[in-house]
This record gives C-alpha cells, structure tokens and sequence, in this order.
C-alpha cells in the first residue's frame, strides 16, 4: 500500500517526502535491508584468524561478522536470545565464544546457544524447566556469501538468489576486476556520520554529471571528466550500477568551458599526492559501483576502499570507509594509496564535496516534502550510456526501490 | 628542570600559534610551523591502536600541507564554518638528539552557520620538533582522534 | 477538522496541547506560515547595495531576500529546483546570480533559471530532453512588499491582501510611527534559540499584565508599570496588536505596593545606561507591536528593533533581534542606543526574564496537554482598552487563530 | 485496547516493542504513573523543616513535595493555575509561600491561590472579572502518605486504597525492617540518567539471577551469590517484589564453578571498604525491595538508599538515589555507610555493571521489536521462592502490569 | 623574550582569576579586574566581521559592569545555573606604551539544575590591559563569540 | 611571585600527568600521584553545597585507588570507552605548613565506541598536596562536579 502517491512524472520525479517520513524508513528496514537482498558486512581480511570478529550493522540491526574455528564466516544478530542484551561491545578481537555478560548465556561462533548457567538449579532448585530446549534459543543467524575476500549477509531462508546472481554478469565483471582473487591487505577503516538521508549517497554515486561539475580537484587534474570516454552500466533490475571513466591528457575544452570547476592555473607542490599507476586491465581508471542496498566499491586511480551504508534514522546515515590494497603491494604501491586516499574519506579533497551536497540536500528539501527532484538528464528512461550526461542510473535505482517498497 | 619547563611553556607558545592560525583563518600560516619534509597524520584512535596505516589526512612535506590550504580554498566545496582549538596538557616526553617528542590533548569545537556550537572532535598530538633558525617546528605531528565517527566532514586540519 | 477538542471556556481557555503537538505544528507551517499572510523577512537596509542577499526563514521553509541588479527586491525559496539543494550557505553578501553547488543550475536574482550546464549534452550524448524548457525550472519564488524599509513575503497568488489592508488603520498607524520613511542604519543583529512554543513569544509581547510585575528593571526605573498611562490596541481580526505605554516619574504608589518588583533603593552606578531622550510624536515612550505571524517591532526609549520568530519544531524557536537606528542619528544618540541595547536580547537585562517565562511555561505544561491556560484577565472578550490589566489582546490572537487553523 | 498484540507464551515472553513504542509510553504515563498508585517522592528528611520544599517527578510529571507552617507534607504540581509556567526553579529550599515569577499569583503551601496581583484593577480599570473565584485556582494538589519517614503521593480522590494495605503484609513488613520508625539522617544523593526504558530498572532488581553471575564484586566477596540462602517474595498481585539474602563465609563450591564472576585470588589492599556490621534482626544482610511503580529500597550490608524512577521518554530514565543513615548511628557507621556506598551509584563498584547492562539491553532490542524476550527461569509461573535461580518475579511484575495497561 | 613569557604567564594568571569570578559566583570580584574607565563587550562573530557596534553586554565602565552585576542579583529572573571557563591559548600580541594587547580563546560550559552539562559558548578574547599599583587590569576586554547564536539565555557574562 | 610561579607551573605538570594517566589507560600510575594517607572524592555540586558528606568515589587511602583500579580491570563489567581532559586555570590558593592548597577547572570528554564524542563532565579539583621526596603528590583531592546527573555510569576516576 503507498504511504503517499508518487508525483506524476513517473520515473524523472522523486518526492522529497521520501526522504525523511518515517514510515517509509521503516518500511525500507524491512524490505530493503530485511529482505531477500546481499548486504555488505565486511572484508574477510578484517577477520583473518579463527575466532575473529568484528561488529557491524545492516541498515539499524547490530550484527557481528566472526570466523570460526573451523575457518568459516558467520553473521549472527549482536542481540541475546535471553533478554535482548547487545553482548558484543568490542568493535573487533578475536573469541573462542560469545558470553553475554548479563547472564552468562553462551554461544559458539556459529550463534548456537552452548551453554546457560544454573540452567539445572541448584540442589533441585530452580533453573530451567523441563521443556526448555538450548536449540530453541540460539542467536539469529544470517546466510553468508563471501566472494574474492567481501563478505555479505541475507536473511536465513529469505530466499535470497547466488550472490553471482544476484549481482549478475554485467556488475560480477566488474567486481571481479578489483576482487580478482588476490589476498587483500586491509590499510584502515574511515567513518562519518553525515545528516541525510541514506539514499543521497546511492544517488550521488549514480551520477556522474555532478562529478564533472562539483569536483574542482578531479576535473582540474583530469581524474574524472565530462569529456573523457565513459560508461554508465547497470544490472537488469537497475539496483546495481557501475560508473566507468578513463584519465586522459585532455587540454582544457569546449566541455571544460563549461565547468566553472576547470582551474587551469592550480598547480600542486608535492605532485606524488597524484602519481597515479595503472594497475588495472583495460581502459578503465575509475570505477564506481554500487551494489544494492548497502555497498560502494571504489577504485579511482589506485585508492580502493568498499563504502558501507548504515541507516540511522531517515535524517542521517554513517559511512564506513574501509581501504585494501593487495597482498602482492609493494612499499611504493602502498605508500601511493595512503596519499591518494587524502582525496577519498570524511577529510577527502573530493568527497568532502560529496557529504557536504548530501547534507546541503536533505536540509533543502526536508522542509519542502510535497515538492520533488526533477531526473531528467539524459531523458525518461533507464538504459546504459557510453557517456556521462545522464541520470539514467538514478531513474533505474528508484524504479527497482518503488517495486520492492510498493510505492 | 629549569630548561624542561622552559621548553614546555616554549612548546605550549608554539600550540598557540597552530590554534591561532586555524581558528582565524590564517591558513597559510599553519605550514609555517612545519619543517620541509615532515609528516602531518589524522588518524581515528582504531587504526592507531591497531597498527593500520590509513589517515583521513596524510601529508608526508611541507608541500603537502600548502597543497591541502590551496585545496580548501579553491577545489572544495563546504559550508561556512568556524573552529575553536583548547589545547591542554602540553607535555616534553623526552628530548634526545635535538629532536623534542611531546604530545597534548585537544579539542576542537565547531560551529556552522545558525548552529549552537559542538564538540566536533578531542584526542591528541604526538609531536617531534627541531630547532631551526632558533625556532621550534614539527618535524612530524600526530592527531590521534578519539572518536572513529566524524560528525559531518573534516574540512580543516586539526 | 479539529486536531483535539478545544476545552471549554472559549476564549479564556488555550489547551496546552496546542503547544506541542506534531500535527498542531505542522498544520501551522501550512495555515499560518504558508497561508496569505505577510511574513517578515528582514530591513531592506541589510541588503543596501545591488546584489545584495541574506539568508532567512519563514516558519521552517528557508529562503533568500535579494536585491536584483535593477534594485528590486526578491524573495525565493532555498531550495534548488533540480534536487532539492539548499544552494545558498553564506548568511549574508552580494551576488550577481546563483549558481547551485552541485550540478553549478544557475539562477538570476529573480530565481528564474538561467544556465543548465552540459544541458545540450556533449558530441551529441547526453543533456536534457527536448522538451525541458528552463521556465518550467525557476526558483519557487515569493510576493514581496516594502514599506519604509521593512520587507515582507507571502505566498505568490496565495491572494495576501496589499500590506497596508493587512494591517489595517491603526496598525499601519503605528508601524509608520518608527518606520516614517527616513532611511534606517543597521546596528547588528542578535540571536537565540529559545525552546518553547513560538506562540508563548507572542502572547508574551501581548500581555502587558506581566510587565508590571515581572521585570523589576522596568518597574524599579518606571520604564514600564501598570500606573503609567497606558493602552492595548488591536487590528480588526485580533492578529495584530500593540501595547503602548508612557514613562512618567510616579512616585511609589498604591500600585507600586503590589508590585514586589519596585525597588526603590536600586540605583545605577552608572546612569549613562538609562538616559532616554524623547524622539516619537505623541506621549508614547513604548510601543511593542505583535505582527501576524512572526514579527514583533521593538520601541522601549531609544532602542528599535524587529524581532522575528523563525520555528525549530513545536519545542523550539529562533528569535532573531535586528537592531536599528537612522541614517540622520548624531554620534550621541547611537551610542544611547547601543546601551539602551543592554535591556534587549539574550543577555537583556529585562528580556531575559522573558526568555526565562516562555521556556519555564513549556516545561511547565508539555506534561500536562489536558490542562489549559486561563486569559481571564480584563474580562471574557476581545476589545481595546487603555488600561495593561487585561489579556484582551492574546484572546483576540487565539480568537483568530483558531479561525485560520480550523481548531 | 491492546496497542500491539501480545506474543505467544504469555508469562515466559515479554515483546521487545514494549520497550520503545511512544504509545506504550504514553499510557504507561496516564496509567502507571497516574493510576491509584502510591508513587514515591522522598524522605521526610529532605524536608525537615516548616516551609522546606524539594522538586521531583512522578513519571513525566514536576511536583514539589513541601512541609507547611504546621509539619504536615503536601505534594503539587509544578505549573502554575494561570497558565502553565513551571514556577518552583530552585532543587530544594525553604518558602512562606510559592510566588510564580511571571505574574506573580502567590500560592500558600497547600497549593491554595492566595494572591493575585491587580485582581481588582487600578483606578476601576480592569482586572479579574467578578466570577473569578480564587478558590478554582490552586495549583493541582496531590494526596500523601508517609510512613517511618518516606513520603508517597497518589492521585486525589484517584481511589488510592491506603499506604499499609498498597503494600500488603509482606512487602510492609520488609518495608518497616529499614523503616523502623527511627529517625532518618540525609547522606546525599546521586543521580544518573540511563539511556533505556524505566522497566528494565525493575526487571533488574526483581532478577537475582544476574546478580551471582554479572557481579564479580558481590559474587568475588560473598555479598550475594546463587548458593548462599535466599528468597523472592512478593505480594498478592506481583507488582511489589523483595530479594532477600544472606552473606556467609562459604568457600568455592560447585555453584562458583559455574560463575565465571567468582575471582578466588582478587583481595582488597584496604579491606575497610567491605567492613559489614550486622544491624537488623534477622539473618537477611541483603533485602532489595521494589515497589511499584517507581521506587527500589536499597539494603546491602551497610549501605541503605532509596532509588527513585523517572521517565525520560521511552528511550531513558533517570535515576535518583537517596543515601540514609539512622540518627542514631555513631561516626563509625556514617563512615562505613560512605564507604560501602563506592559500591552503588553512577559509579558504583557494583551498580555500574547494572546501568550498563540496562543499557546494552535498550540498543539490543530497540531494533528488533519483533523479538521477544525469554523469562522461563524456575518455571511459568509466579510464586514465591527460597532461592534465586528464578525469573518468577519479572513475571509477575509483568502479569501486573498487563492488567494495569489493558496488553 | 624571558619579559615576553613572564607576560604570558601574568595573564594566565588573570585569566585564571576572572574565570574563577564567574564560575564560583564571586561576581563582586569580576569587576575588580577592571580599571575605572573600561569597555567590556559580547559581539557575536557576524557583527564582528561585518563591522556592525551592536553587542550582546555592552558596559562602558567599571560602573555598568557592577550595574551588571547587581541587576543579575536584584532585577532578572532565570533558571540557576552553574558555569564552567576553559581559558587556553593565552597570547600576548603587543605591548606598547604601556599597554598590553592580548587573546585567548575561551570555552563556557553550563550546566542547568538536573540537566546535562551542555557547551554553551566558545570564542575568543581580545584585550588590552594596562598595569596599576603593579597590577595588570583589563581596560578593554572584547569577546567575540563563534556561533551567531545564543543557546536559551545569556545571564552571566562571559 | 617567582616561587608561586613556580609552583604553578610545577602544579600543572602534576595535572597533567594525572590526566595523562587517566586519558591513556596508564590506570597504575594514577594512584602514584597520591601520598599513601590521602583522601579522593567525587562529589556533585549539590552534595557539596549543602553538606552532606556522600561522594560517588570515596577513596580514604592510596590502597583504595589501587582497589579502584583492580576493580575496574577485573570486576566490573562496561562498555569501552575513551576519556579525554581538559584541565585549565591551575591555580595556587595559599601554601602553608608546607601543605600547598590549590584549585583548577576541568572538562572530561567521553567517546563511546561507535558514538559521537560528548562532554561527559565537568567540574573543578579542589586540592591538597605536599611534597615527598622532592614531588608534589596529592594528599586530598575533591572533585566537585558541576551537574547533579551524571550521563550513564562514570566508569574511571575524573
Ligand atoms: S540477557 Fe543475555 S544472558 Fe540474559
Ligand atoms: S541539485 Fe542544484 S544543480 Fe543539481
Ligand atoms: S503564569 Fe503563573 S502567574 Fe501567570
Ligand atoms: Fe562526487
Ligand atoms: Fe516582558
Ligand atoms: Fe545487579
């Protein structure tokens, strides 16, 4: 059932009520991260060791990633069968079990419940009845699919497809590019709270027009261009999208005549903060991707780094910023994407542009909920484009959101 | 002692000026204070405790450091902001080899435009400083921040 | 449709659910901030010069007052018209257009939309459909009405009557008393987030009851007191009104008596702070005028000021103090505003009693929503006097309120 | 008219949205906190002396709990008869009578209106019309009960049956075991605010279970553990509970085998801390009393306090504790009083385990309303027991509370 | 430089002292930093930048500033509160002729009876002071506070 | 002047290894800074403004802070959390019978793992101290804290 009608105009309107009602945060709690969907939850190189976890989040629930002792990933609710308490308070460490500290309700790193103390009473008295049965009262589990080092987490028999399939061939291509096999060698973790809504930041990634206009440093520098040979690519339902761009020496343009952003005179002291090194086969020099509902890969020249979303509320989201580089890196290779990761991140000489548009959008059309955003550049329709110019990608993520949210 | 406390009241002098120079704007004084190749680092207290070299803000010269005012004054795109540096706690944790390692706490409050002011983030610096031309200048200086989470955007320097 | 039953007694009974219910609030957004009603955005001398623009609120809908470069004044919404970006972040300054961070839309100082960059799109890909026409993409924009410096806005085609029929005779009377066209000086501005119904500002600027007993700075320096001659007027609908009184040099008196906040020995080490010098037509030395719905104009002895209340949700409201003189003041009588200034404000020396009452009431009441406050001071109606021991004027604003909210 | 419907289970299950659900609070406040309770509202010795008053809550809702000219307690609400302003502003003190700032009507210590100034007018001129009665004007009065030195105040004329027979025999005779009579000695309070709802305050005390296994310092030193003799108790209908225990020298048994808590090798460097004299008939050396609806009376060896609840919203409550000595104690006991009390409060050796707790329960079901917790300890049922591996209090509190709030 | 730094040093001292006047409620005392002809001013940083003369306390003597006080203990009405200063930075900017010209940024925390402890107003001061019978006075104190806008009310000055 | 210079600065050393040890989880040094007969208490305004003698810590000897300390590390159960000091406005009060008394303002920041930093507390040290083998220790230190509610628990010592 809708929440509100949709504004005519089909898939180029998109009503601002969206963005901070309630019930449609809610509703997405349950159909967009509680459904049959692939949630990012980490990087397997964050847990390497048996018995090592890590928290985390899918949209509001509090999860925690750990490795058994056998090797194998779980994801479990960080909620106690008995009373609810959040057990696990470390950010990261390593267990050889889960022992809620309220009452002393035990469960291996599979979530089973392994053991509740005095659960036999005392010299025959109290303690557990009868029919209380440990199988009954394990952790809330969550299937696993790790590819090439990142780890997801679907709700258990929700029906969620092969995570090959569910990201499909076009965008299994392309995650397969960074993810290609190798071990990845985890550099750190950014965070930010940023105060909106939680879909700008899928929307800003989307598009690609903003990235030739917005970004002084990336279109002074070449590193993200309207002029430069590009692609928008999606997956069938349009969840999914990939935005794909190639550096190139281009001089100053009619486009770039166009982009007040353009400043031909900014020169850098310390030129090694750019120093970027192919390292990537084809053409490619960027490669945004967004995977439906929680996850950003980035690889913009030689700074990867996954970006995870977690909801807090409709009026803000946090960001969670993790950079990899590769086990076979050397010193030189790492040393670059330290420095070029000053572009990227809460502090990111780009994407500081980025938090600050979102916020800068949900303070402008939060008190404005009857009006909506206009998406039509590069038409009315959803389809994959060999340029920038285009909205397309946005458009294709709210025709799959409405189906799944019914609005 | 005598030179010790000296040499703290001339590093707590020093903290004031980075304060100084980021709180009123006076940008292009901060790299002043560095020497030519130094480090600047932010980091959240996780990577640091955990030995991961990732930093939100990752100089490695003096170049560096104009390279990021010149950045914020041309290349990024942010809303209006003033800063309020408390510096506290200046402390020599040893001198050896005319290299001067000290550390401080701070905190840094922020306030947007028709915003009350906030506790934007606290930690502290782990500095080493030399002499030159008679003045002190960090040689490296180290923000370990408390929080892993950044309200917002980290558009200055800390 | 009534939200909740008004209690009875009428106009001697406000619930004190109106103060904090979320659908009370939002429906004043709509009726009483979004309906034909003149909204105070500011003096035109804080845009003096072409180009010149501040930042400014109506209710919780932001918006620009700008002067074009033909010298005219304007009014528009905050809010970019392709997605929603609050595209102004200075508070103030001069401009010659506006141009939207995100994707640099580009609108004039009318708000029409100017420059869609890469709208042609590029070698022939991408950019707007042919049928996106620019017009259809302006700023939403707002009717503006001057008199003597003092700028207001309404809603375009919201059919606002002219300004001077929406004050009315005896209102305009009064407002043309301190704003009589010679050209005003801005002094500065002063800012406070109260938190408390925005509503108990403007029964607190009509009830002169309080200020006799109150504000032991008025009473003690006779600056205001319930024996001084004195007058309550209102508009024809009760929207507006205004208190007016006359300093004179009473002795302690029979009403004095009941007023504990007579100090007779209080007196000033420094008199230079209460040196008033007359400088209105009439006997009046105090005229506070409440305007309908988020303007009250300040004249205590020689300090002016508007004051405006901005909404921070129901428990909340900005009041920003624009202070004023005229350009043909000498040095001496600035500077006899500038202390007089030390009554006013956040720190006021009478006004923090003010601020104090307003967020003491909503503390007060907020647990209490079935309770209702009693206005049964003067009697039961809504009439003029020319006495202060009445609460006339706040029944004819709940009067009218209620009319226009349909409670 | 059940908000949500209950989850299968009744007794043993407790759903999690009881927790966070606004309209469960809402109710909670009208008929947990309004309901012919006796809520607690302080010591008499906070008050010794005429005219002495002290500001607190009941639920949401500010009283002031004041002793008049004559000794006698009387208990009104916060607000102002006028219109609403919240004029007690001071923590505690000493007044002839209350004088709201705003207008000043002046209230005797009955709440009675007994002034309210220019109420005739001045000069014939306005004024209270003639059917005013002051005596339809008094501030909303409360009734009281004190017993042994602790004050309760009830809804007037809400059918609040008497003190004695609220408590029942059982619960009064635990009651009157710290409350003997003698006269009471303030040692301070102090006062936390914890980030979950109020009820799992209650779940907490009325849960020996956690205490043997949580509480390394209670388990480490033999303040309470599962295998010393213990007792739940209740009254007829389950909403007042008492955990009654008694320390003894017992070494490790097969019950500390099963509590990790227990620290065999953990010794004090300054054993004054835990110096415990007996000083109450009986063998009980812990008896934890909670009285519905907002008060726990705290007696651990030495150290006696009541804790008083109030609501902070569904999401937080504060919690005030009041520390008491007896007028007989010798400097010895005041000084072993102070000493024990490192193990209570905000930062208290003991307690802080618990407000933690609470905490982490709060954050680890606010997410999953769906989810229900599992109170299956010592049985389905609630009835009294002789030792402490039983939930059975938690549920009875909740079978009560079911009733009260219609769920 | 030695002259310089027992300068800084003096002032902290002050600083110390006027801080203690407020938060202690020893208002008498706050005054008496003063010399007898002085100017104590509140602007926030808007009026500052823009050159606007309008302040939040606006005192032009040792007198207004007692009048101040006695107003807070006799006339105005408000919620008790207690405040809290963190001074730090203090830095001597020039002395001449006589007189010293000063800043220091400032923090005032304030707590309001059963509420949390909130920040209420950072910025910095900008002074000059002048020395009598040995002791240095404030004879202009200006506080410019960074966030246009004021949380409640401000009773007590800064 | 000179000496009670001196010892001002000495007095901010000892502060801010005192905070120091706490802000860096160097827990055992903090009971270091006390003389083994000493007296520490945590108490808010209210307790100590009306006074009544209950304190949150109650510490009567150096034993107890190290009990304090043994506790926290093994006894009680809390989330992890990141305390930073701001302690300023150290200042002499008198000096006699070789007991110095002293007072200075504090701030505590507190950062939850996952969470925004938050002023946690705020306050001012009233202090004792007297000197052995050549270090100022502290003898007595009352904390007296500004707001009557303390935000969750207060885990470590302020
Ligand atoms: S809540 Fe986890 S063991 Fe009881
Ligand atoms: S949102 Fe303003 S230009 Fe796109
Ligand atoms: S509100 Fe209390 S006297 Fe008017
Ligand atoms: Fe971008
Ligand atoms: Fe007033
Ligand atoms: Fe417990």
């Amino acid at each position: 059932m809708p929440i509100r009608p949709w504004p005519a105009g089909e898939l180029t309107r998109v009503p601002f009520w969206l963005y901070t009602d309630a019930d449609v945060y809610a509703r997405e709690q349950q159909r967009v991260f509680g459904g049959p969907t692939w949630c990012y939850v980490g990087l397997a190189a964050e847990v390497p060791g048996r018995g090592d976890f890590k928290r985390t989040q899918i949209g509001d629930k509090p999860v925690v990633l750990v490795r058994d002792e056998h090797g194998a990933l779980h994801v479990v609710a960080n909620r106690c069968a008995h009373r609810g308490v959040q057990f696990c308070q470390r950010d990261s460490g390593t267990a050889r079990e889960f022992i809620c500290p309220y009452h002393q309700w035990t469960y291996d790193l599979r979530g089973a419940l392994r053991a509740v103390p005095l659960r036999k009473g005392l010299r025959g008295q109290g303690g557990m009845p009868a029919d209380f049965r440990m199988a009954d009262h394990g952790l809330e589990r969550m299937a696993v699919a790790e590819r090439h080092g990142v780890v997801f987490a679907a709700a258990l028999d929700g029906g969620a497809p092969a995570l090959e399939d569910y990201l499909g061939p076009a965008m299994l291509g392309l995650f397969d590019r960074v993810f290609d096999g190798r071990q990845l060698t985890l550099l750190g973790h950014m965070r930010q709270r940023i105060k909106s809504n939680w879909k700008f930041m899928f929307e800003n990634i989307k598009d690609p027009y903003h990235a030739s206009l917005l970004h002084v440093f990336l279109v002074t520098f070449g590193l993200f261009r309207a002029d430069q040979p590009s692609a928008v690519v999606m997956d069938a339902t349009g969840r999914h999208a990939a935005l794909i761009s190639r550096r190139a020496e281009q001089p100053a343009s009619t486009a770039t005549a166009e982009m007040r952003s353009f400043q031909a005179d900014f020169r850098l002291h310390d030129p090694r903060l750019l120093d970027p090194l192919r390292e990537f086969p084809g053409e490619a020099t960027v490669v945004m991707q967004t995977l439906w509902p929680n996850l950003i890969v980035q690889q913009q020249s030689n700074t990867l780094a996954t970006r995870q979303l977690v909801t807090r509320g409709p009026d803000a989201f946090d960001l969670i910023w993790t950079f990899f580089g590769y086990a076979d890196d050397d010193a030189a290779m790492t040393a670059r994407r330290l420095r070029q990761a000053n572009l990227m991140g809460p502090a990111g000489l780009v994407s500081v542009d980025d938090s600050e548009m979102m916020e800068f959008s949900h303070a402008g059309l939060a008190p404005a909920p009857e009006a909506a955003a206009v998406l039509e550049l590069g038409g009315h329709d959803v389809a994959d484009t060999d340029h920038m110019i285009t909205e397309t990608a946005i458009r294709g993520f709210y025709r799959y959101y409405r189906e799944v949210m019914g609005l | 002692m005598h030179d010790r406390l000296l040499l703290r009241l001339e590093l707590e002098d020093l903290n004031t000026a980075y304060a100084a120079a980021l709180d009123e704007g006076e940008l292009d004084g901060w790299p002043a204070l560095f020497t030519a190749a130094c480090t600047y680092r932010i980091v959240p207290r996780d990577n640091f405790e955990r030995g991961l070299p990732l930093a939100l803000m990752h100089c490695e010269s003096r170049g560096m450091l104009e390279d990021r005012v010149a950045s914020l004054r041309r290349a990024s795109v942010y809303a209006p902001r003033a800063l309020r540096h408390l510096i506290s706690g200046v402390r020599v944790l040893r001198s050896d080899g005319g290299v001067v390692h000290a550390t401080a706490n701070y905190a840094v409050l922020q306030t947007l435009s028709d915003h009350e002011t906030t506790l934007f983030n606290t930690g502290r610096y782990l500095d080493e400083l030399v002499r030159e031309d008679g003045a002190l200048l960090f040689r490296q200086r180290l923000v370990i921040f408390d929080s892993v989470l950044v309200p917002g955007s980290l558009v200055y320097p800390l």
